[in-house]
């Protein structure tokens, strides 16, 4: 286990997330175009997210009647902090790993749960309504996704003997775990779609609740938030390629190059899926997961134990 | 492995106070305090007769007490992944014994109505 | 000092003084959430001490487990966000006496007792070892837990669902009586007209 | 200079608008969503620019100006189609024509605020807490004991009972009429417990004199098409959907100026529609007469394709619940997630069917 020295692996992490959020903004913006029939060109594409960032800065950010500073800060900067700790125990390359732990899944999951509380506090903190029951209504969607995450990541543990993430990419050299356990990838994009609420789980900052836990957010504090959840996007999609994508397994190209084209592709599913697929609500989610879901993500574990034996 | 726990401290120190940094300076920078009728919540137009924050009717408690015993349960599972190659079929068979007994639990809650908004 | 111990000494205090600002804090969640931040701690202490599972499961679990506690802190609590003034605590005085004989009785424990010396290889598989327990000789503690873990999903179930299978929760229910030996007030009844029995106002 | 650089940059992007349209514009703003150089914002709070659109009636007065002053600085308004009988509100811009020329107009006040900030407007609604409190009561929380108070000027929530056997906290909400979700006009006055809707009371708007989006015969299909295509727009933003919505906003307005390819692209978008899954993520939300929200939605769809594609004027939706008793009884009980799908998916009278026939 070869470790970076921390300022590298800060600046690689920052580096990956700051390039991963700029090129999600981009491709949003493509996507919705592509959808929605306009022309965009490529330069228009490429200088929306700068134009986000000018509109954000130029807007005063607002204070409700009584909210909880402290927490209405804390929120969108803990959730950035936990899309950086989950991308850390994600290798990007042989042996460019920042956290690459021998309990990589269970810290990975520790983010993934932290992450609830950061958007909860983000809904609790502006003492508004609608943000409120925003928050609320996540949290039993959330507590229902986070058993499958559990259970998919565990399935993809057994193949590897470890629960280190370089060692389940490791695992995946002969055949991947997106065909050695099929129904991994699906349920663990359905994990990736809660933690950043978008496409059936856009169940925050929807707009049937008039912007629901970003209703109160505006200037910095709603482009710090959108940042947040573009980063925590990033580091889904990398778990996903490392995970059941093979990580930087790939013929021709070098390792690291593999691995930034299956975490993009990842990516880019998840945006899309946000314009083409409608909200699920929560309360049919939350009966959903557990009775099909649930049961689905058994299969999962039978499926990679019937092939490890 | 601790110096890579280091690393990772690091690293999610350095992206939460950089975002909490831009967003307390951006609110520095905006000078003046938000006026009282721009404090109030956003409801179309309309005002609140009370503070939002309250006892709130979370409608799906039942599941989140479901949820805190499976959850203890998986802890189980993590160990019992990493040497299950290694255990072979004991492995499969016990971890068959302890998902049946819950998903019994699930079963039942289930058929009682657990998951249905109270 | 190693930088094992600066780094036990930094978690160690984050650790005591969150949990001591559970209890200055007016704020439901700030409370639930200022003890899942003092776990934590605890949890990196774990880690420090390489227990490398043990630690990282208990930032997941506890993590989990506030999120759900902050949910009946709220649903339960007068004032739950402690916007207006509020005593936060009961039987001060005693509770002071109480914290001072206890850090008083277990400081004393961590001063004179000889703890053993055994530092783990860092390179020992741990996990591995653990899990190999689970399936040899703790193997029927393994399943006990999963049979009791079953009692508690089904007890929470019966306790906290307010409609089953066989309709409403509570009816046919019949409060019993305020006193040994007297009478049953029906106006105590859970069912019925809504009167009595549940006009709880919380507390603290 | 690096400020006039930075608004720049910020005057080139789609112009965040908060959008209050009376009923009869309600629909010509819908169609904006068909256009990639504005963005309707879902919140005051995300907007640099409030769109005051058509007929405000003139009891929403004080909400108009509440809205206004949510609108994060600097900001500015602009005045669309107004007859000039509602509510007076101060304008950067005031205009009549097209919508092409209220967007221009929208980026013209967006860029003039962020190149000068003093042009910006200022608060209409006096800087005042709601109650006075500070320093009332024997902690200053203005009033006495745990519950009793008025901390930052407001009152703490109450308990009543509820279905589960539970007393917890109750709010008295109104929601509306400028709520963005809400079909226009509407206003509702709600008690929540937790999330689910205990107590409903619907008010709606008096129906207004003229429809501007849809000038002319509205018996002719396009005119048709086009009320349901603004229908659709608002119902899919609603649903998370917004890109779509933005497909069938444009759809609208190339109806709009008879663009003789519309009917195939709405066979496309009805597809598309579909192949989002909102029609099953629907089925058995606010049933009336044994047809759930999903249902409507899938008459509506098909109601635009054969408007467009056959030249049909489709029969008017059964306008249901008949009432607005009937309205508020479907809501009890259930979600604000649910509500708000049920509304959007039903044919109000007075809220959604402008006074054609007068």
């Amino acid at each position: 286990m070869t470790t970076l020295p921390p300022v590298v692996a800060v600046a690689l992490v920052v580096a990956v997330l700051t390039v991963g959020v700029y090129g999600v903004a981009v491709v949003d913006r493509l996507v919705s175009a592509v959808v929605a029939g306009w022309m965009v060109s490529a330069g228009e594409a490429l200088a929306a997210p700068l134009r986000a960032v000018a509109v954000a800065v130029t807007r005063q950010p607002v204070t409700t009647e009584a909210p909880d500073r402290i927490l209405w800060v804390l929120a969108p900067a803990a959730y950035a902090g936990l899309a950086a700790a989950a991308l850390a125990v994600v290798p990007l390359a042989p042996g460019v790993a920042v956290t690459d732990v021998r309990t990589g899944i269970v810290v990975f999951g520790a983010a993934e749960a932290l992450a609830i509380v950061a958007i909860f506090l983000h809904g609790w903190a502006p003492n508004a309504p609608l943000p409120l029951i925003a928050g609320y209504r996540f949290v039993g969607v959330a507590l229902s996704y986070e058993l499958l995450s559990m259970f998919v990541l565990i399935a993809a543990a057994i193949p590897a003997e470890s629960m280190s993430i370089g060692a389940i990419v490791e695992s995946q050299a002969g055949l991947w775990n997106v065909i050695r356990q099929p129904l991994g990838l699906p349920l663990f994009l359905i994990v990736a779609a809660g933690v950043t609420f978008l496409g059936p789980l856009d169940v925050v900052d929807s707009t049937d609740l008039a912007g629901g836990g970003a209703a109160e957010d505006s200037g910095m504090q709603h482009l710090a938030w959108s940042a947040a959840r573009a980063a925590m996007l990033i580091a889904f999609s990398a778990a996903s390629a490392a995970v059941f994508l093979g990580g930087w397994h790939g013929p021709v190209l070098p390792a690291a190059v593999w691995m930034a084209l299956k975490t993009a592709g990842v990516a880019t599913v998840l945006v899309g899926a946000r314009h083409v697929i409608a909200r699920v609500s929560p309360e049919r989610f939350v009966r959903w997961a557990w009775t099909v879901l649930l049961p689905l993500a058994f299969l999962d574990l039978v499926i990679a134990g019937m092939a490890s034996l | 492995m601790l110096s890579a726990f280091l690393a990772g401290l690091t690293v999610t120190a350095a992206a939460t106070l950089a975002t909490a940094a831009c967003v307390v300076l951006a609110r520095r920078a905006a000078g003046a305090m938000s006026t009282a009728p721009q404090r109030v919540p956003v409801l179309g137009g309309s005002q609140p007769e009370t503070h939002a924050w309250s006892r709130f009717h979370v409608r799906y408690y039942p599941m989140t007490l479901l949820f805190i015993a499976f959850e203890m349960e998986m802890m189980f599972m993590y160990p019992w992944a990493v040497v299950y190659v290694e255990e072979g079929l004991k492995a499969l068979v016990e971890m068959g014994m302890f998902l049946a007994i819950l998903s019994v639990g699930v079963v039942y809650a289930w058929r009682e109505g657990a998951f249905r908004w109270q | 000092m190693t930088g094992v111990d600066v780094a036990f000494w930094v978690f160690a205090l984050a650790a005591v003084w969150s949990g001591y600002r559970v209890f200055r804090t007016d704020s439901m969640v700030r409370a639930s959430f200022l003890l899942l931040a003092s776990f934590l701690n605890v949890g990196a202490i774990l880690v420090l001490l390489l227990a490398e599972y043990l630690g990282t499961a208990l930032l997941f679990m506890m993590t989990v487990e506030m999120v759900v506690m902050a949910l009946f802190m709220v649903m339960f609590m007068m004032n739950p966000a402690g916007l207006n003034p509020m005593e936060m605590v009961h039987q001060p005085r005693l509770a002071a006496v109480a914290g001072v004989v206890t850090t008083a009785g277990l400081g004393l424990v961590a001063v004179v007792v000889d703890f053993p010396d055994a530092p783990v290889d860092p390179a020992a598989e741990t996990i591995r070892a653990l899990g190999t327990e689970l399936l040899g000789g703790s193997m029927l503690v393994f399943e006990s837990a999963g049979v009791t873990l079953l009692a508690t999903m089904v007890c929470a179930v019966i306790l906290s669902a307010a409609r089953g299978r066989y309709g409403d929760g509570t009816a046919g229910s019949v409060a019993p009586p305020l006193e040994p030996g007297g009478d049953h007030r029906p106006e105590d009844d859970l069912v019925g007209d809504g009167g009595g029995g549940h006009h709880h106002h919380g507390g603290h | 200079m690096a400020v006039s650089w930075l608004a720049r940059l910020a005057a080139d992007a789609p112009t965040p608008v908060f959008a209050v349209a009376g009923v009869d514009a309600w629909g010509a703003v819908q169609e904006l969503r068909g256009d990639p150089r504005i963005r309707l914002a879902a919140t005051p709070r995300h907007a640099a620019v409030l769109l005051v659109a058509g007929t405000i009636l003139a009891g929403h007065g004080e909400a108009l100006r509440r809205v206004h002053d949510q609108l994060p600085r600097p900001r500015a308004v602009v005045v669309w189609r107004a007859p000039g009988t509602g509510p007076a509100i101060p304008a950067l811009a005031v205009v009549d024509g097209s919508a092409d020329e209220v967007v221009s107009a929208v980026g013209r006040a967006h860029a003039s605020i962020l190149a000068d900030p003093t042009r910006a407007q200022a608060d209409l609604l006096p800087d005042e807490e709601p109650t006075e409190w500070r320093g009332v009561g024997p902690f200053g929380q203005g009033g006495e004991g745990m519950m009793g108070g008025t901390p930052y000027g407001r009152p703490m929530a109450m308990t009543g009972d509820d279905r589960d056997g539970l007393a917890l906290d109750q709010l008295h909400l109104t929601l509306g009429p400028f709520l963005d979700p809400l079909p226009p006009g509407l206003t509702l006055d709600v008690t929540l417990q937790g999330e689910v809707l205990q107590d409903v009371a619907v008010d709606r708007a008096a129906p207004p004199v003229v429809d501007h989006a849809a000038p002319g015969d509205p018996a002719t299909p396009a005119a048709a098409a086009r009320r349901g295509l603004h229908w659709l727009a608002h119902a899919l933003h609603v649903e998370g959907l917004d890109a779509l919505a933005g497909r069938a906003a444009h759809l609208a307005s190339q109806v709009a100026v008879g663009d003789v390819a519309a009917d195939r692209s709405a066979d496309r978008l009805a597809r598309l529609v579909t192949a989002t899954g909102v029609l099953r993520s629907l089925r058995g939300v606010g049933a009336v007469d044994g047809a759930d929200a999903s249902d409507r939605w899938r008459q509506r769809l098909a109601a635009i394709v054969a408007a467009l594609r056959d030249g049909v004027v489709p029969r008017a939706l059964e306008p249901a619940p008949s009432d607005d008793a009937a309205l508020a009884g479907l809501l009890v009980g259930v979600t604000l997630t649910d509500a708000v799908s049920t509304l959007v998916s039903l044919e109000l009278p007075g809220v959604l069917r402008p006074a054609v026939a007068a």
